[in-house]
């Protein structure tokens, strides 16, 4: 039965892995050595995670405050607008769902440059973190409807509504009663998959930030480029240890979500 | 409540005549069954009674009188039952069937009371507070049921309640929902597909057909006196006999039968049921499946009509296919009606 | 108020989001592209730049395998996930995803440790097996965030197609290579289609992986970022920006149409 | 108070210590920033219409770019008069905070048993393959000078950058990495074993990191170059910015370029401790000033070709 | 061919075991169905038979004689009809029958050939070029017959062919079915839970529960000799009439009536079509509900035994609900069999 072929998806498997994994590690161990390039036996330290704290604190509760801003406003915009692109599945739907998908094709370079040369010159928004808001609202937005539209698409919402109709509940009502509760699952891993993004987001954030207004990836990119390599390693293991206990929310809350498309 | 429907009619945006102008008087308690094939018109026709669909500019749909068109469904006190049941996933039974309650905006304690009530009538106390996903198709059934009559609609509509079970529960629940249905004594609409719904629920049943109503009538009417071919075939499955009519009989590949008089420029349909085999039968047919369905078999003949007929045979034993059998068909079991051009 | 009026009241705040942070200022980078020194000829001047041409050929090129390599690595061990069950087969599917939200700069870096001077290979082979700041690194980097996405595709596809298929071609006789070969991958199709249009266009923008890897490879984002930041040459910049976009867009709507419209891209 | 300065990174002249006693002493808080000189022009360029920084730090030929493009605004600060002449201009545009001198800054753990290299002609062996880091010399301005240096290393000049490019050509072959951003820790961490840097740079790695660093002023000569500094047009924060620079030019505040192994603008005299750390003033004798202003004139074309011409 | 089982059972890695040792053996050109209601074992005992599950240990299946019980699927050499056809949707009508064709190696020439023949036994011919995606429900059907039986096959597996169709169509399509397996002559194992479609098309059926073969035989077996009241609710819907025994006496609420002699510590059953409404019987009973079906009505009776009974009454009327009737049972219809504990 065990033939050698079969080995080979195992290999592939593994592989990949490893590729993924090892690097991971070594940042890891990186950022808790006291002097990497001497290795283990120099001995562990949070010495440099303490200094990435001192360097890099303001550039964390930044990006933690954006990405609930963010979260904030995709539900705001999101939501309700998922539940209309729901419900009137006609062609000018596809069209608004397709447009506000385009940061997901469109290089976050370009809509930088865009938001920049529109918007540069009101000083007042260009240097508040409204702006880089702004950036991050505009890539994960699209996540957003989408995760709700297809929990939506997936329920019979036009019955349920018309249930409810029946039983005297007018469009308002009924957008409260049955469309948030029934939406939750998206909701919830829109908003995971929004969060999680809007922490890791850099493309746009690189451009449109100002120096008071440095993110957690900004961050990242200026520790990479200047900073001994186990401080860089010591705030990358910070950004782990902020992001994969969200990714692997998000994964839960995704899986779920699917569970009620079936 | 007395529901009138005058010429209510609808045409959809891309041009369906989904129905053709109708007129409809339904009496205080009565249920009415709309009975036809898919797409003849029967859901949309609820639908513009309920409000959810608009007819076309002319109608007019009035509950007790009162001139209702234009009222949104919201505000039309109607209960409706969907073939999805729509139960909103996110309430809980209790939930479900009070929502109508609350959105009438009663007190707290009087939408307990009635909630309690409507519960024990549909027999769903055991089941009161559990998630409505946590229940069975027919438990689903009756919760639907019970939403909808809670806030005491001034009609209850239900489309195709039934078609969302599987075959075994749904000649169960059939039974139930009759039951039910006349214990709440109010008046009702129910659209179906399947004529032993239609028979076994309804006052009174108007068969429709490409968007308007062929005939209306109780069971029995229907069934004995078809007013239309379409009607016959559908309530009780008559099959044409296509052949020559000359004076009092019909001629047929395998013989002629003898009519009724007055039959002439009719066409002739026979029920399976009324297909005797008989040895001295002026038709001659062949046997080309025998099925055993315990009380009686099912045959298939070939050779007497110019289609394969199905003749319902009682007793111990049947005919082996290939066998060269003979029918008779008693002239009143004729069926003689106005001939129609399409099937 | 009406069903329908209320359905549009939900549209306006995402609507007017999308006009005053998206619509215009495409509008606005367009005309900008269009305002240097030689106006519109400035899309003549990229076709007519070897540098430029060389770019966008060598991000697509870069891209393109990218898009294989994660096709092929990914569904191989995506069907495999999929159809096994074995102990640990869960932290394998999770260290496959992990890195899906990880930033460009962070996959960058996690190259550097892998293939830098004082990487992993050099340490363990020394001698040139410093590949962080070639083609090869850059390539590498692009797979890194491109295997967790493709894998997440083909596994909701994989489980989504029905045994029944797979066993019927089985009971007529079919061996397992074929089954593969008529079954399988045919029916996983469309789903490879939209995994690999994520896959290229996440490659095409990529700027941080570049950014951090700073290698002398020059691939179109970082080239846009030079412009910007080397002369201001706003106007190039934006029309750069303005091909990247369309070359990349285009390619998405080519593979929605041949997957029937399951392309979503992932983050 | 707060101010914005662009391109003021803490791991580069030492403008960490900068930054805390402008903090300490003059009460201004200033970010960290991490541009080079390149991005911090056309940063204050996109932001004319409505400027985000107030002082800006870049490399000469930036500055009297800058001072071209109206972006910035004259202001002489106490001490200005101090400056020698070339070093600023004459309004106050821009004006130099300190000096650099161009070299290689080597980590000598990092070069696997090579030799340290003298020359810049020695970067072209292929001991050194794929241990040769420069800036962008299209970007950067510390790109730029390592270029200059270079190009009259080779017997070229501000009019003739031919031989730098045939070096870069040739150095091309050698997979040299090619930053975009100031590389201190990379050379630290051994990733770029020998960059094209300043020497303050080199001689805060000798003498304060944990390792074995070398600064070699190239046995072909190198240049020197001034940083500069201007008061950004239109500043948000004015009268901060000014501060800053006075602060930046006063005594203490030259005092902590020099503590950085930085020679300030204003003739201050170095320390003795200081001063023995740098290599002998024989070997500086090899590094020579340039025409800024003709510098800065060349720098476009040169970037140009440098793109085109160098694979 | 004949198909031999012996000692298969199945237990799953849960320990669910869903099949316990069964024997079975069909003839050459047999029809048999597996009828039993869901779960019990039907379709695992259909895949140990394709190959597709693996037994426990100890069971032999053998194909004319030869073990194939180790014989992975793709070398056994059998047609199989899956319940959702699961034809090829990236390939054609044509492409999707010739499948195994080409997994035998045959020439081009004789593919063709030979798909062109199952396609006009099948019917199929106006649909061969076409997509699969653009068949109804029926031509499917037809398709994955005609993709089963192309590679002439040793014996065809059917597991509820006709389940996934709706009601309509599948009445329809259930007596093709019977016709062209009957053609094809070959050997052919049907699963189903609907008695209606098992006695169409078996030739004998096998009735299963819990795993086991509860009875085998041909349809008029089961109707009318059940072994177990399990049988005879399931084939023909017998009733239980729950009630004391003494002598040849059965007590009920309703009043007692005559059995066959030696029908102590049974159970009795009865089925509809065998209750008349008989003002001298002696039961008593009150009409619930009456439903007309044409050639007679539907009653429900209660106060005659203790469960609520369902009888058929022919005749142009039927009492009303309300009414008190009176019933009788004649001995001879009263099925006495072993006394089970559990429904
Ligand atoms: N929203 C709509 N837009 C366009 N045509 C429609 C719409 N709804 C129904 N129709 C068409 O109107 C006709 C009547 O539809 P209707 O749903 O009333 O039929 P029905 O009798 O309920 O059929 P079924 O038994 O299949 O439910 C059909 O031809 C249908 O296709
Ligand atoms: N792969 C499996 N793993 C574990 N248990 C299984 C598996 N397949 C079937 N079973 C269990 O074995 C029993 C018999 O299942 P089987 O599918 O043979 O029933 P069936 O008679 O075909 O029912 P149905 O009419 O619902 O198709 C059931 O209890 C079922 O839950
Ligand atoms: N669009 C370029 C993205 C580069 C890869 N970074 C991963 C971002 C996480 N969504
Ligand atoms: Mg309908
Ligand atoms: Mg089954």
């Amino acid at each position: 039965m065990r033939h050698p072929t079969r080995l080979i998806p195992l290999a592939v498997t593994l592989l990949a892995c490893a590729f993924l994994l090892v690097p991971i590690v070594q940042s890891v161990l990186a950022g808790l050595t006291v002097n990497y390039f001497r290795g283990l036996s120099s001995g562990l330290t949070l010495k440099w995670v303490g200094e990435v704290w001192g360097l890099y604190a303001s550039s964390i509760l930044l990006s933690i405050w954006l990405a609930l801003a963010c979260l904030a406003v995709t539900l705001v915009l999101g939501v309700p607008a998922a539940y209309a692109l729901a419900r009137r599945p006609g062609r000018a739907a596809r069209v608004l769902e397709e447009f506000i998908s385009l940061p997901l094709a469109v290089p976050g370079l370009a809509l930088a440059l865009a938001l920049l040369q529109l918007y540069g010159s009101y000083s007042g928004f260009r240097t508040s973190w409204a702006f880089i808001l702004v950036g991050h609202v505009l890539y994960t937005l699209p996540f957003m409807v989408r995760s709700v539209l297809a929990v939506l698409a997936a329920i019979d919402l036009k019955t349920l509504e018309e249930g409810a109709a029946t039983l005297g509940a007018g469009p308002a009502r009924r957008f409260v009663d049955i469309v948030v509760p029934n939406a939750l699952p998206g909701i919830l891993a829109g908003a995971l998959t929004v969060v999680t993004l809007s922490i890791g987001e850099f493309n746009l954030t690189w451009m449109l930030h100002t120096p008071y207004l440095k993110t957690l990836p900004v961050g990242l990119a200026d520790s990479y480029a200047s900073m001994r390599l186990e401080i860089a390693s010591a705030y990358t293991l910070v950004f782990f240890v902020m992001i994969v206990p969200l990714l692997v929310a998000m994964q839960w809350a995704s899986a779920r979500a699917q569970r009620i498309l079936s | 409540m007395t529901l009138s429907l005058s010429r209510v009619a609808k045409t959809f945006a891309g041009g369906t005549k989904a129905l053709l102008p109708t007129d409809l008087t339904i009496a205080p308690g009565e249920i009415l069954s709309l009975l036809g094939p898919s797409g003849c018109g029967k859901t949309t026709l609820l639908r513009i009674i309920a409000g959810l669909e608009q007819p076309d500019p002319g109608a007019r749909v009035l509950f007790d009188g009162e001139e209702v068109t234009a009222l949104p469904v919201e505000r039309r006190r109607i209960g409706m039952v969907f073939q999805s049941y729509a139960l909103f996933p996110n309430m809980s039974v209790r939930a479900n069937i009070g929502y109508g309650l609350k959105m009438q905006g009663l007190a707290r304690a009087d939408i307990d009371a009635r909630v309690d009530e409507v519960t024990a009538l549909c027999q769903l106390q055991p089941y009161a507070s559990r998630a409505v996903t946590a229940l069975s198709g027919g438990q689903r059934q009756r919760v639907a049921l019970a939403r909808a009559i809670a806030p005491r609609p001034r009609v209850l509509l239900l489309d195709e309640p039934l078609s969302a079970l599987d075959a075994a529960l749904r000649g169960q629940l059939r039974d139930e929902l009759a039951l039910l249905l006349r214990s709440f004594g109010i008046t009702a609409i129910f659209v179906t597909h399947d004529q032993d719904e239609a028979m076994a629920i309804a006052d009174r049943v108007a068969v429709m057909r490409a968007g308007q109503v062929a005939q209306i009538g109780t069971p029995e009417t229907l069934y004995r006196n078809p007013t239309s071919g379409f009607v016959a075939r559908f309530v009780g499955g008559a099959m044409p006999l296509r052949g020559r009519v000359t004076g009092d009989h019909l001629h047929l590949p395998g013989g002629a039968l003898r009519l009724r008089p007055g039959a002439a420029g009719q066409q002739v349909f026979v029920r399976a049921e009324d297909i005797r085999l008989d040895p001295e039968g002026p038709l001659a047919a062949r046997v080309e499946a025998v099925t055993f369905l315990g009380t009686h078999y099912r045959l298939a003949l070939s050779g007497a009509a110019p289609d394969l007929l199905t003749a319902l045979h009682a007793g111990h034993s049947a005919p082996r296919p290939g066998e060269a059998v003979r029918l008779s068909i008693a002239p009143d079991a004729l069926l003689s009606l106005p001939a129609e051009d399409h099937a | 108020m009406s069903h329908r009026s209320f359905l549009l009241l939900c549209l306006v705040p995402l609507a007017s989001f999308a006009l005053a942070f998206l619509a215009i200022p495409l509008v606005r980078l367009v005309l900008a592209s269009g305002e240097g020194a030689e106006g519109w000829a400035i899309y003549l001047t990229i076709l007519r730049t070897p540098r430029y041409l060389a770019t966008l050929g060598q991000t697509l090129l870069v891209s393109l395998a990218v898009t294989a390599a994660a096709l092929a690595v990914s569904t191989t061990a995506g069907l495999f996930l999929a159809r096994s069950r074995f102990a640990g087969r869960r932290v394998l599917l999770s260290i496959l995803t992990l890195p899906l939200a990880f930033p460009g700069v962070v996959v960058g870096f996690m190259i550097i440790l892998l293939g830098g001077r004082q990487g992993l290979v050099n340490q363990l082979l020394p001698g040139h097996w410093v590949f962080a700041y070639s083609v090869t690194g850059l390539f590498l980097g692009y797979l890194y965030f491109s295997i967790p996405r493709v894998l997440l595709t083909v596994m909701a596809a994989a489980e989504k197609i029905d045994p029944a298929l797979e066993e019927a071609a089985r009971t007529l006789g079919a061996p397992p290579w074929r089954v593969m070969v008529d079954v399988v991958l045919p029916a996983l199709a469309p789903a490879l289609i939209a995994a690999g249009a994520i896959a290229f266009a996440t490659a095409m923008g990529a700027f941080g992986t570049a950014f951090t890897l700073a290698t002398d490879i020059d691939v179109l984002p970082m080239v846009i970022y030079t412009e910007f930041t080397l002369s201001a040459n706003i106007a190039m910049a934006s029309a750069l920006s303005v091909v990247l976009g369309l070359v990349t867009w285009a390619l998405l709507l080519l593979a929605r149409s041949l997957s029937g419209g399951t392309v979503a891209a992932g983050g | 108070e707060d101010a914005i300065c662009y391109n003021c990174p803490p791991e580069w002249a030492d403008w960490a210590s900068m930054l805390d006693a402008l903090d300490a002493q003059a009460d201004i808080q200033m970010p960290h920033d991490n541009k080079n000189s390149g991005q911090t022009l056309s940063q204050l360029l996109a932001e004319r219409a409505s400027p985000v920084a107030d002082v800006a730090y870049y490399g000469v030929t930036t500055g009297i770019k800058a001072g071209a493009e109206g972006v910035v605004e004259p202001y002489k600060p106490a001490g200005f008069d101090e400056i020698p002449d070339g070093l600023k201009d004459p309004e106050g545009r821009w004006f130099a905070v300190h000096y650099g001198t161009l070299g290689l800054f080597v980590n000598v753990d990092a070069l696997g048993g090579a030799p340290v290299p003298q020359c810049f002609a020695d970067l072209t062996k292929p001991e050194y393959r794929g241990m040769v880091g420069y800036l962008d010399p299209s970007s950067a301005f510390v790109g730029y000078a390592g270029a200059v240096a270079a190009n009259m290393a080779f017997g070229g000049d501000l009019g003739n950058f031919d031989p730098a490019i045939a070096y870069f050509n040739d150095l091309a072959q050698n997979d040299p990495l090619v930053p975009k951003q100031t590389s201190y820790a990379r050379v630290v961490s051994g990733e770029i074993p020998i960059l094209f840097d300043y020497d303050f740079n080199a001689y805060r790695a000798k003498y304060e990191e944990d390792g074995n660093f070398e600064f070699v002023l190239p046995c072909e000569g190198s240049v020197r170059v001034p940083y500069v500094m201007s008061l950004v047009a239109d500043a948000p924060h004015p009268e901060a910015g000014k501060r800053a620079l006075d602060f930046i030019l006063s005594d203490e505040g030259q005092a902590i370029w020099t503590n950085a192994y930085l020679q300030p603008a204003r003739p201050v005299d170095l320390p003795a401790e200081v001063a023995e750390k740098f290599l002998p003033a024989a070997d500086y004798e090899r590094a020579v000033a340039v025409d800024y202003a003709e510098m800065e004139r060349a720098q476009a074309a040169f970037g140009e070709r440098y793109l085109n011409e160098v694979k």
